[in-house]
């Protein structure tokens, strides 16, 4: 099917599918994450048409579609204000489970992913175990048909929402420390397993830290060869690297900006858009996004031709999340004071708050505050930056 | 010329140091966010009580006669200890302009109040549409029998509900609606009939309105300033304002800094302390680098402000353009070595953050001061 | 969609690659400016004889009838081993302008001498004053009887000295001097009465001149595009130089981070090699970088402009503005990273640094591309 | 004396003894040097007025001004354009020598110096140690009487001027490699030195490598103790950081920029200084010099206070550099291809040649080049932060 058909046939559904409060959700979002109840409204509408993995093999419910086919929906959906998905099982889990997975936890566990009766979080970081993974302690020791898991795992995102968390334990304290950690799947009805929101700077909650005090597991709950987690986490952090299009984001915040400089003024009663001094710092961090999604359409076509596009991985999240950052400084100069309102209820979908001050600057702060931890989760800038020194530059 | 400060203002320095490390917790702060909205009154009265209030002052109305950088020594320390009372809000903008253009009767009336303490002020001049540019003004002051009646919409108004009265610009000529003249100011009080607000909570922990006029009444003796011309009074009013955000940034870059050092001396990552990594080592000393740039010229500022030297404005429009950038450097790496204990709620790394965003835009970004200080520079 | 190359273009690539390899050290390149000014006849002659002058032109004239991907994939490689012959000039720009605009005759009499090599041409079309603005034209062009009578000065004319011929801008009507309308080029032999030059040599190893003009005599079939309309054709001509230096600019970065990585290998300092201090591997990830947006910014542009793409403008402007960025970025780092050593003419990293410091302002300045994409995003 | 009467003074003398050549060479500067030839007429001057000295101490020839009007005097001279004198006698071997030189050497140098009868070349990097200045191999062996010295050095600016060196020697292999350094007094006529000069990039030659081929000195040319040069050293290079007012060298960047400006016109028909965006720029620039200009009136102010500014003297070392460099960006934007002219001859004071293209452009492209060097010269940037990690933040 010619692109151009494709992507009028995805415009044609989100104008039929979307209401109103889910376009709301997704206008509101002041992170990567939507409100969680809508957000899961909108995933059952894409699981009825078939549309909610595009990234799986067909056979598992994927939808087929070229990799360009998958960028346009991505496109389309974020452009039309689609609420994100919460994602975890779908991107990390899913693929995981497929490739490393029995065929029983695959019967059992894709299908429920695909229909949103599942929500899975994921239970990596710990509080002494940030960036540097391997140190991480929440043990599993094996009881007779079980684990029993204690610790505490941190940045748990969406915990509150999700009635599954998929986990890297130690099950083992000899060799190195990457040598002794599983992975592992568990209810979040477990008993002995608690969750303690974290209040965020921008006064929700979107991260958690999750405590396991005995918790009990069966052990056909592992995945993959015992001790052997950690190629397992491997696998997924690059899937999570590759699999995000910040070329998507920028092209949605530029909107936002347009919107902005299109009607809030600055010094000398000029709309923002004419400021001379604004133009050029905006359009020198769009001329960056630009060189990003091209070295986007490069990582695509090197992946398409089944190379390995390892290295400009590192190099898209590293540029993707500073490019984005650099956006949100430049909507705040031009909000002004105008984005010191904190008016939480207002950001609700579906809610009756009217808003105040200029509509356009609701999020405004928040998505500054917010975007910050864009550099720091799913390898910080400056580790990735070490990967790159190391991997691709040999040094 | 600047470098010494003299014994008093040693002094004051190391009391407000002393009393907010004795009082002023982080932890004690946010219990108290939560607990009321905008300040607390204790903590207003102390600082009333140990005199800061009075500082700036002239000596006839009950002051001490101090000048920019008897501002600039408390707010440094407001900005060290993440202080939210309404220093600037009531004091700097609110007093300093009744000071600079009230006429008597009204100095009496508000500047021992709030010296003392008790009154309130909060200086609303933003509109909508506009960042920072108080010369937008749409509001409008018509002249009716014996005073005017004010009327419109300001936005952001800091303070505004803990207020007891407000100062309010409004436009009493020139038709363009960002002409610098024909704007006047007026003192209106919160009970006003036709004066509505509608109050909220700003990010970084403070409180804030949004103000209706409807055809309020105010006497001719409201006046602050000449008619028509409240840019002469407000230009050194808002310059000391500036220097009381820059301080105040100054000193929570000093803590964040200081934070930083510890937390990552502390904190393990691969077997050592994350300090022993090169790229943070030299970010830190990048930070260190902002920080010392951005007191040296708050400080010339401060002195120059007090001297009435030629250069002072171009100096205050170079501390705003320099602060803006220092800022976010020091905010954002600060809250980047921290990592995710920096983004959360419980840890004070992410109010700094919070607080320096804000006073990065507030009296206009960064680019507009540059653009003052070319122009200036001339 | 512009990922692969084609067969054709992988060769050319390679042999372009394998020629300069082997005949193209620094070394003999440094020997070379020091016995020849401008560039080695003998290399020149080569590169014809391979057919890389013919590349981007018609096959009508002789040529391979590419475009500019081909430019791109020969200037990378230029860039690389840092050829100083002037493709960019007397082919790219000249060649393009001729074949663009001229008549069949005039196409005829020149286009085979340039891709035999046997003719070089040079642009001139900068004036005084104004910094690569080609619409700032004073030279006029006056109509006399069968032709034309052109006069005025021309500053940088790069390749000036080497060259047989020059296209020359000059205004034949529009009185003011920075009007796009009215401005016309025209060929002019070396030889021409009323024509004169000074030539100098640049900072980057290569030749120009200042050219003057005293009503220098040519007829109408010197003319080069519609009369009064230059814009038309030097605008996409102008869009492939700027593909052709932004490759060439490439292939520098190219060879400078290579050079780099494998002299702080090297370098021992401190008891370890230079490269394993952390800063300096970021730097050199962070240069590692800039070099791969500029990539696909330069791949997706070449592709644009041969496909016709409504973007193409808008992308070319982004291509120039970022390869300003990014030059400057890896040789500034490149050359810090190196120490003293790279800051001596017999080391060939201060020679990459000068030639992207030269890159940097041909064609205009980075901010005047960032201008030229805000307009064409509206 | 009032500062305003002393400056009166100061301008009154420069106007009346600067002639035309001298001052055309001070505007000729492309790098920290300018013509030696010319310069030595200048110190000749400066000399006979008593002047050439004036951070020294009153008895050994200083002026006893304050430090206040020393910066006065650096100010007015820079901005008339004198020729920078030939320095590294008299800032830093002089200061060295009444620290720790014997009364022979102070008797015997000092006045040489003042004079400009000696011009002191300084001999301490080597190719294999640069910033790791305690690696150097350069040796001098007891023998007899004297020292013979073999080795080289490299980085010596204006040894091709210079009759002598002062150098840092390996005199002991034994200990820390800081430990048997020694600090040695050479003429540059010995036998068995030579000198190669070192092209830079703008085509001329300000550096050297020095060659000791049996360099036989004598042992009394010996400064300090044996073994222990490199306190020497390092009080020097504190001299050299602490020593540098870079906002001077700043106010005269950010003139010549501003002649350029007016001059020079932007794409649109628009002079430089109406451009917009470059106005930002330079105001930021300007901005940060400004900044830095009242940090090192803090730095004399804690100097003067008899306390130590060594923290903020790394400072300024990386600032002014840097900030210096950015000018030269903003220069090189304006002045576009016109800047691509190299004309060596009519960068040579007195000379006849008439200028090609713009005249406040003759100096753009090498003033760029070169002072790429003063983020590597004296400390790199990278070594003077590591040097504010370790002594002022303690990390």
């Amino acid at each position: 099917m010619d692109d151009s058909v494709f992507r009028n046939e995805v415009q044609a559904f989100l104008t039929e599918s979307l209401t109103p409060e889910m376009k709301q959700a997704g206008e509101l979002m002041t992170s990567v994450f939507a409100d969680f109840d809508v957000a899961m409204d909108w995933h059952k509408v894409l699981y009825h048409k078939g549309w909610i993995a595009p990234d799986w093999p067909q056979e598992y419910g994927g939808t087929g579609w070229t990799l360009n086919q998958r960028y346009i929906f991505q496109e389309e959906c974020k452009l039309a204000n689609a609420p994100a998905v919460f994602a975890l099982g779908l991107q990390m889990l899913g693929p995981m489970l497929i490739h490393y997975g029995t065929q029983e936890q695959k019967d059992f566990y894709l299908p429920r992913i695909l229909s949103g009766e599942d929500s899975w979080c994921q239970g990596y970081s710990e509080p002494g175990a940030g960036s540097d993974l391997a140190s991480l302690i929440t043990a599993a020791v094996r009881d007779g048909n079980d684990y029993i898991i204690n610790g505490s795992k941190i940045w748990t995102s969406y915990a509150q929402h999700s009635n599954k968390i998929f986990c890297l334990v130690r099950t083992s304290k000899e060799g190195r420390p990457q040598a002794g950690i599983s992975f592992i799947l568990v209810d979040m009805d477990s008993t002995g397993l608690s969750v303690e929101p974290i209040v965020g700077l921008d006064g929700t909650v979107e991260q958690c830290q999750v405590f396991f005090d005995d918790v009990r597991v069966p052990a056909v709950n592992l995945v993959g060869v015992e001790n052997q987690g950690w190629d397992v986490a491997k696998y997924l952090l690059e899937f999570e690297r590759g699999g995000h299009n910040y070329a998507i984001d920028h092209k949605k915040q530029m909107a936002k900006i347009n919107r902005q400089a299109n009607s809030q003024y600055s010094s000398g009663n000029t709309l923002w858009k004419d400021n001379k001094v604004f133009a050029a710092k905006f359009a020198d961090v769009a001329v960056d996004a630009l060189a990003l999604e091209f070295t986007e359409l490069r990582v695509k076509g090197a992946f398409e031709a089944g190379g390995n596009a390892g290295a400009l991985s590192s190099l898209t999240k590293v540029m993707g999340t500073e490019i984005g950052q650099r956006f949100n400084e430049l909507s705040l100069e031009m909000m002004g004071e105008h984005a010191f309102v904190q008016q939480l209820d207002a950001l609700l979908p579906g809610c009756e708050v009217e808003p105040i001050g200029p509509s356009c600057g609701l999020t405004t702060m928040a998505e500054y505050i917010n975007n910050r931890a864009a550099t720091i989760y799913g390898g910080s800038a400056e580790i990735q930056r070490d990967i790159i020194a190391k991997r691709v530059l040999h040094l | 010329m600047f470098i010494e400060y003299s014994e008093e203002q040693s002094m004051l320095r190391d009391s407000a140091d002393r009393y907010l490390r004795d009082n002023y917790s982080f932890e004690s702060r946010q219990a108290a966010i939560k607990e009321v909205r905008g300040f607390s009154a204790d903590h207003w009265q102390t600082f009333a009580d140990l005199g800061w209030l009075a500082m700036t002052f002239p000596e006839e109305y009950g002051g001490f006669g101090g000048g920019a950088l008897e501002t600039m020594i408390l707010c440094e320390q407001f900005g060290k200890y993440l202080v939210r009372e309404p220093y600037l809000e009531s004091v700097v903008l609110v007093g300093g302009l009744i000071e600079a253009g009230a006429d008597r009767a009204l100095k009496e009336k508000y500047l021992s109040g709030l010296i003392a303490g008790e009154l309130q002020g909060a200086l609303a001049y933003l509109e909508e549409g506009s960042v920072a540019d108080p010369t937008r003004v749409q509001a409008t002051a018509e002249h009716s029998n014996n005073g005017f009646a004010i009327s419109g919409k300001k936005t952001v108004v800091l303070n505004g509900p803990e207020a007891d009265f407000f100062v309010v610009s409004a436009r009493v000529g020139g038709k363009k609606e960002s002409a610098r003249d024909g704007i006047s100011l007026f003192v209106i009080r919160k009970d006003a009939p036709g004066l509505s607000c509608n109050n909220y909570i700003t990010y970084d922990g403070r409180s804030a309105c949004e103000l209706q006029l409807h055809k309020v009444a105010v006497d001719k003796e409201s006046l602050v300033g000449d008619l028509g011309n409240a840019a002469a009074i407000a230009g050194p009013v808002f310059s000391h304002g500036i220097v009381a955000v820059c301080a105040e940034a100054l000193g929570a870059m000093d803590a964040l800094l200081a934070a930083t050092i510890d937390y990552t001396k502390q904190r393990k990552q691969f077997g050592q302390s994350i300090s022993a990594f090169q790229v943070l080592r030299h970010r830190m000393v990048d930070m260190y680098m902002e920080i010392e740039l951005t007191r040296s010229l708050l400080m010339a500022t401060a002195w120059k402000l007090d001297n009435a030297a030629p250069d002072a404005d171009q100096c205050v429009a170079a501390l705003k353009a320099k602060m803006g950038k220092a800022g976010r450097y020091v905010s954002h790496n600060a809250m980047q070595l921290h990592g995710g204990i920096g983004t959360t709620d419980e840890f004070s790394v992410g109010h700094y953050f919070k607080r320096l965003a804000a006073i990065g835009v507030m009296f206009g970004s960064r680019d507009s001061h540059l653009s003052r200080y070319s122009k200036l520079s001339v």
